[in-house]
């Protein structure tokens, strides 16, 4: 016998999950939160972690932040893994026909040697400082504490894999392997670029999660990529002709500003939860902007030449002032 | 062996007796009855008559199965951690040298469960 | 010989997938069960993009078959044009 | 350098090294031992990572493309059978208690997973075990999300599925798998691979991901089927990981054979006993059975776990010690471990049952050498008893073994009339265990084992109460008080499946289903 289903009308008991229920209300809840809110244990673990014997498995204490409910962390995006994947699937299919629109009409032929080598030079060592923030966002994923900040973490950790696999390509497409391993060279022993290494080998044993969050995502990132993706490619190089390397990099670009509204808004959270939260927050940036100013100093001078301080500046003020627009006191 | 840890590795353990307000646990289980699928675990203090636990706790436990009612105390076998051993029931556990954790089990000779299947 | 497997669900995307993993593989046994295929096969197994690709006309991506794949077993070899299951014993 | 010479096109292997290890760069600033601080301390001897072969060659643009590809399919299904009632479409509700303990007892480990992978994503030293780790923390997030949103529209309508996250970490037979991730994460990230990556992942996930969720289909659940076959696709992904790390670490230095050897008995072991309760699900909880429990060990931990020990043989590995015992158990399992459910269906958040006559004549038919003689006299026996209306519930708390955490209610290796008891005493503490096995994994590393969360002691002292209880006001009741700890609707979500709720529910909403009024 067909029975045809569709034509009950019956009444839920209860239309979320008991969890979700008690935060939001007993309503039609967004996969985002049901994916995501207390979803990471919190109670009667059994057993202490050999690496970190003086703690529990999740454990508040790995960074000197201190929250009620950590669960604030909340990504304006509601990114979940679905919507995580397909948002990037359609974003790799622009990139993938940015790709394929350089390499089928020769585009990269086209570029002025000069141009051409100085995007090799300036982006391909970038490969490596995304490598280094993929490491640090596994970190924060693995050590921070609530779903809801460690989840969008692995997400970014797996974005800068890519954005340095994207890199590895243009690598590839402009040059080919001799290029990768010049730039790696670069990375590893040129003097221009040791402060910035330094830096990222910096960042990598910071044992703080939300101090790395700050060190990496909000002023490493900050920085790197309004110079190097906004003024270097699309401004500098496409005025000389390399509009092509911009649309190679135009993943990077979407990127950056998508992620920076997520970033902001936990800086925001952290900040509004209370005043220690707040002066921790604004050390943390002082101390590592500082740090990295420094290490972008020759970056930029060997990119913009006379015009590196200048831009420099600029970067600095337009940063302090996304950092004041998150709440973080002067 | 040592638990290979970065640092000193020590185990708070979570059952030792101060944690129980003044009782001690206890498991006890009934051979052949598999119909109670494992033995039971009960708080007591250690000043318990051992003859009120086989008389006013155990029927509560085990009341339910038919083959309760035909046991025949004075030929009941006890073990005690694997051993054979003999209660004194008008003995406190404590008496008994029952201590914290000990693991009691007693066997009905003649009764095997629900249709010999040791149920 | 120990014997691999592949598991995949059925379904329309996977059967000339399937179809061609078994005229590749004359050893290869199907076993099916609700809603997936197994097929077993003595020592190894191999997957060839060339053969999909005739059968559904378009040129197959051996990538593709992450998308349908339920399980395996035995060591995996893996390029541009085979996938191979096999073990050493 | 000359652009008009047509590129050699890399091959997939050169091409990937350049995608991911070779991002990667020895540290000069920061002393590696600083940099990778969870290395070395598990004894295992690495003398070059560069020897590692990456298991499967996705970057990530073709991992989103074919994610997202399953993630569009499968959202599509979930979507579509809520929107239908897909629910009224499965056998009987008797079935749903089964998803119920997958969404209580499995998605939370695939939360735990997530974590796991994130952090031996960060610890290895080695670039290609970093980024295989990573991948696999993403999808085990996956896992976990689309079972909670796949199993979001049964919530809507039936009880027990409401509180999930908060059981896991209080429920007493859930403390079976949070222990055995628990275990697991703080292992060194070494043991965490051998753990949930090789032993977990290669020879167990099969048996609760295929034969089980072909059961789910077989049975109508069309959501459980897709999430469970999409995830085992990612699963795919992950045993060849697994055995590649094992492979790996072998490979590097023979000193490591006897520890990952240990690490591996310690892990089938702990994998076994927690599948125990996946035993009870397919002989007991499928309306309609696709195979036994017994067929499926079979086909995939002898056969299948079979090929893989003879060919780790080269390394040196035996079979873990532990397998002759499971030969001994896998007739016994499934109907031990739905006896002790029976016997406290009053403190789960699902219905137990006794099998009907045509139910019980399939297990005397797929257990011939057990199922009557031990099993059947019990069951006949509770099913009299409930019909005359006094239902069996055993009301004392049960003796837990100290590393598995199960009831103790396996029996002798070669006796089913007998309970195992094993104990050991530790700093002058007593510890039981329901198996040589489990009392092996204690007695390796009991500074660990003792601190275990029992369930059953915590209880007792007074550990499992809602906050602000007073256990000495006149008339405390301890079950209620624990059950509503629990978040546990006392009547509702635990007890009888016969006349309860959801048999009421289920059989009224599929009677206006069928009917055209």
């Amino acid at each position: 016998m067909q029975i045809d289903l569709r034509t009950v009308s019956i009444k839920p008991q209860r239309q979320t999950y008991g969890h979700i229920a008690r935060r939001f209300g007993d309503k039609p809840a967004s996969r985002y939160q049901e994916g995501t809110f207390d979803l990471q244990p919190t109670a009667n673990f059994h057993y202490r972690p050999t690496w970190d014997p003086e703690r529990e498995i999740f454990d508040t204490s790995r960074t000197r932040l201190q929250m009620k409910d950590w669960y604030a962390f909340k990504d304006p995006r509601q990114y979940y893994y679905g919507a995580w994947t397909l948002a990037r699937a359609r974003q790799q299919d622009t990139a993938e026909s940015n790709f394929d629109f350089v390499e089928t009409r020769n585009l990269g032929a086209l570029l002025a040697d000069d141009v051409r080598q100085q995007a090799l030079d300036l982006l391909l060592p970038l490969r490596h400082a995304a490598w280094g923030a993929n490491l640090n966002n596994s970190a924060i994923c693995a050590y921070g504490y609530g779903t809801a900040i460690t989840q969008p973490c692995m997400f970014h950790a797996m974005d800068n894999l890519a954005i340095a696999q994207y890199l590895t390509r243009i690598g590839l497409l402009l040059g080919d392997t001799g290029s990768l391993a010049a730039a790696k060279e670069r990375w590893l022993y040129a003097a221009d670029w040791q402060g910035l290494r330094r830096y990222v080998e910096d960042s990598f044993v910071v044992q703080d999660w939300f101090e790395l969050f700050v060190a990496q995502n909000l002023v490493l990132d900050g920085l790197v990529y309004p110079l190097f993706y906004k003024t270097v490619v699309e401004d500098e190089l496409s005025l000389r002709g390399g509009t092509a390397v911009a649309m190679l990099t135009q993943f990077m670009t979407e990127w950056y500003a998508e992620t920076t509204r997520w970033v902001d808004a936990q800086i925001k959270t952290a900040c509004a939860e209370s005043p220690h939260n707040a002066v921790m927050v604004r050390d943390w940036i002082t101390a590592w902007q500082s740090r990295a100013l420094e290490a972008l100093k020759p970056l930029a001078q060997r990119a913009l030449g006379e015009r590196a301080g200048s831009t420099l500046d600029d970067l600095a003020t337009q940063f302090a002032a996304r950092v004041a627009k998150c709440g973080v006191p002067v | 062996m040592q638990v290979a840890a970065v640092k000193d590795y020590v185990g708070v353990p979570r059952d030792v007796v101060d944690n129980f307000h003044g009782n001690q646990l206890v498991f006890i289980g009934w051979d052949d009855h598999l119909m109670f699928c494992a033995p039971l675990a009960f708080p007591f203090p250690p000043t318990l008559r051992f003859g009120d636990i086989v008389e006013k706790v155990l029927p509560g436990a085990y009341g339910y199965h038919p083959d309760w009612a035909k046991i025949d105390w004075s030929k009941v076998e006890w073990m005690k951690s694997g051993e054979p051993w003999t209660p004194h029931f008008n003995r406190s556990l404590a008496e008994n040298g029952i201590g914290h954790k000990d693991a009691i089990r007693f066997r009905t000779p003649g009764l095997t469960g629900i249709q010999g299947s040791c149920s | 010989m120990s014997r691999v497997f592949i598991a995949l669900q059925t379904n329309d995307d996977t059967r000339p997938i399937i179809e061609s993993i078994l005229a590749d593989n004359p050893h290869a046994v199907p076993v099916e069960s609700p809603a997936m295929i197994k097929i077993d096969a003595e020592g190894h197994l191999t997957v060839k993009r060339e053969s999909i690709s005739e059968l559904i006309g378009r040129d197959f991506d051996l990538q593709e078959l992450h998308t349908h794949l339920i399980s395996l077993s035995g060591h995996i070899d893996e390029s541009d044009d085979e996938f191979t299951l096999y073990w050493d014993n | 350098m000359d652009m008009q010479v047509p590129k050699k096109k890399l091959g997939l292997k050169e091409r990937y090294t350049l995608m991911t290890r070779d991002l990667a760069w020895d540290t000069t600033y920061q002393p590696k031992e600083k940099v990778y601080p969870y290395a070395d301390y598990e004894g295992i001897r690495i003398h070059d990572w560069d020897k590692w072969e990456d298991p499967f060659r996705l970057t990530m643009d073709a991992y989103w493309k074919y994610q997202a590809e399953k993630e569009r399919k499968l959202y599509a299904i979930i979507d579509a059978y809520s929107q239908s009632n897909g629910h009224l479409g499965v056998t009987d509700a008797r079935y749903l208690n089964a998803i119920k303990i997958f969404l209580t007892a499995v998605t939370p480990l695939e939360h735990m997973a997530h974590r796991g992978f994130a952090h031996a994503g960060r610890a290895f030293p080695g670039a290609g075990a970093r980024v295989a780790c990573q991948m696999q923390a993403i999808d085990e997030m996956r896992h976990a999300q689309t079972q909670i949103h796949s199993l979001s529209n049964y919530n809507k309508y039936y009880n027990g599925f409401h509180d999930f996250t908060h059981m896991y970490d209080r429920v007493w037979y859930l403390s079976v798998p949070k222990s055995f991730f628990d275990d697991a994460i703080t292992a060194g990230p070494f043991e965490f691979m051998v753990a949930v990556g090789f032993s977990f992942e290669y020879v167990l996930t099969n048996l609760l991901f295929v034969p089980f969720v072909s059961g789910a289909a077989y049975n109508g659940d069309m959501g459980t089927m897709t999430f469970g076959f999409s995830a085992q696709s990612d699963e795919a992904r992950h045993m060849t990981l697994g055995l590649e790390c094992i492979k790996f670490i072998l490979e590097q230095d023979p000193a490591n054979l006897p520890i990952v050897q240990r690490w591996i008995d310690k892990w089938c072991w702990r994998g076994v006993r927690l599948l125990s309760i996946v035993a009870m699900m397919m002989d007991y909880m499928l309306p309609k059975r696709v195979m036994s429990w017994k067929e499926a060990w079979e086909i995939y931990f002898e056969e299948n776990g079979g090929a893989l020990f003879k060919d780790l043989a080269r390394y040196g590995i035996k079979m873990p010690a532990c397998a002759e015992q499971i030969r001994l158990e896998k007739d016994h399992l499934s109907h031990q471990v739905w006896a002790t459910f029976y016997n406290y269906g009053g403190a789960t958040d699902f219905h137990t049952w006794m099998p009907t006559e045509d139910e019980m004549q399939w297990l005397s038919q797929k257990y011939p050498d057990t199922f009557d003689t031990y099993y059947r006299p019990r069951f006949e026996f509770w099913r009299e008893q409930q019909e005359k209306g006094n239902r069996f519930y055993n009301q004392t708390l049960p003796m837990l073994c100290q590393t598995c955490q199960i009831p103790m209610l396996f029996t002798e290796p070669g006796d089913p009339t007998k309970i195992c008891y094993r104990e050991r005493t530790y700093k002058g503490n007593k510890y039981h265990f329901c198996s040589d096995h489990c009392q092996h994994i204690f007695d390796n590393e009991p500074e660990k084992y003792v601190q275990a969360w029992l369930p059953v002691n915590q209880i007792y002292q007074g550990n499992c109460f809602p906050e602000g209880t007073d256990p000495s006001a006149p008339g405390f009741d301890p079950l209620a008080a624990v059950l509503e700890y629990y978040r546990l609707n006392i009547g509702r979500d635990n007890g009888e499946f016969e006349g309860s709720e959801d048999h009421r529910n289920f059989e009224a909403w599929r009677g206006m289903a069928k009917r055209n009024d």
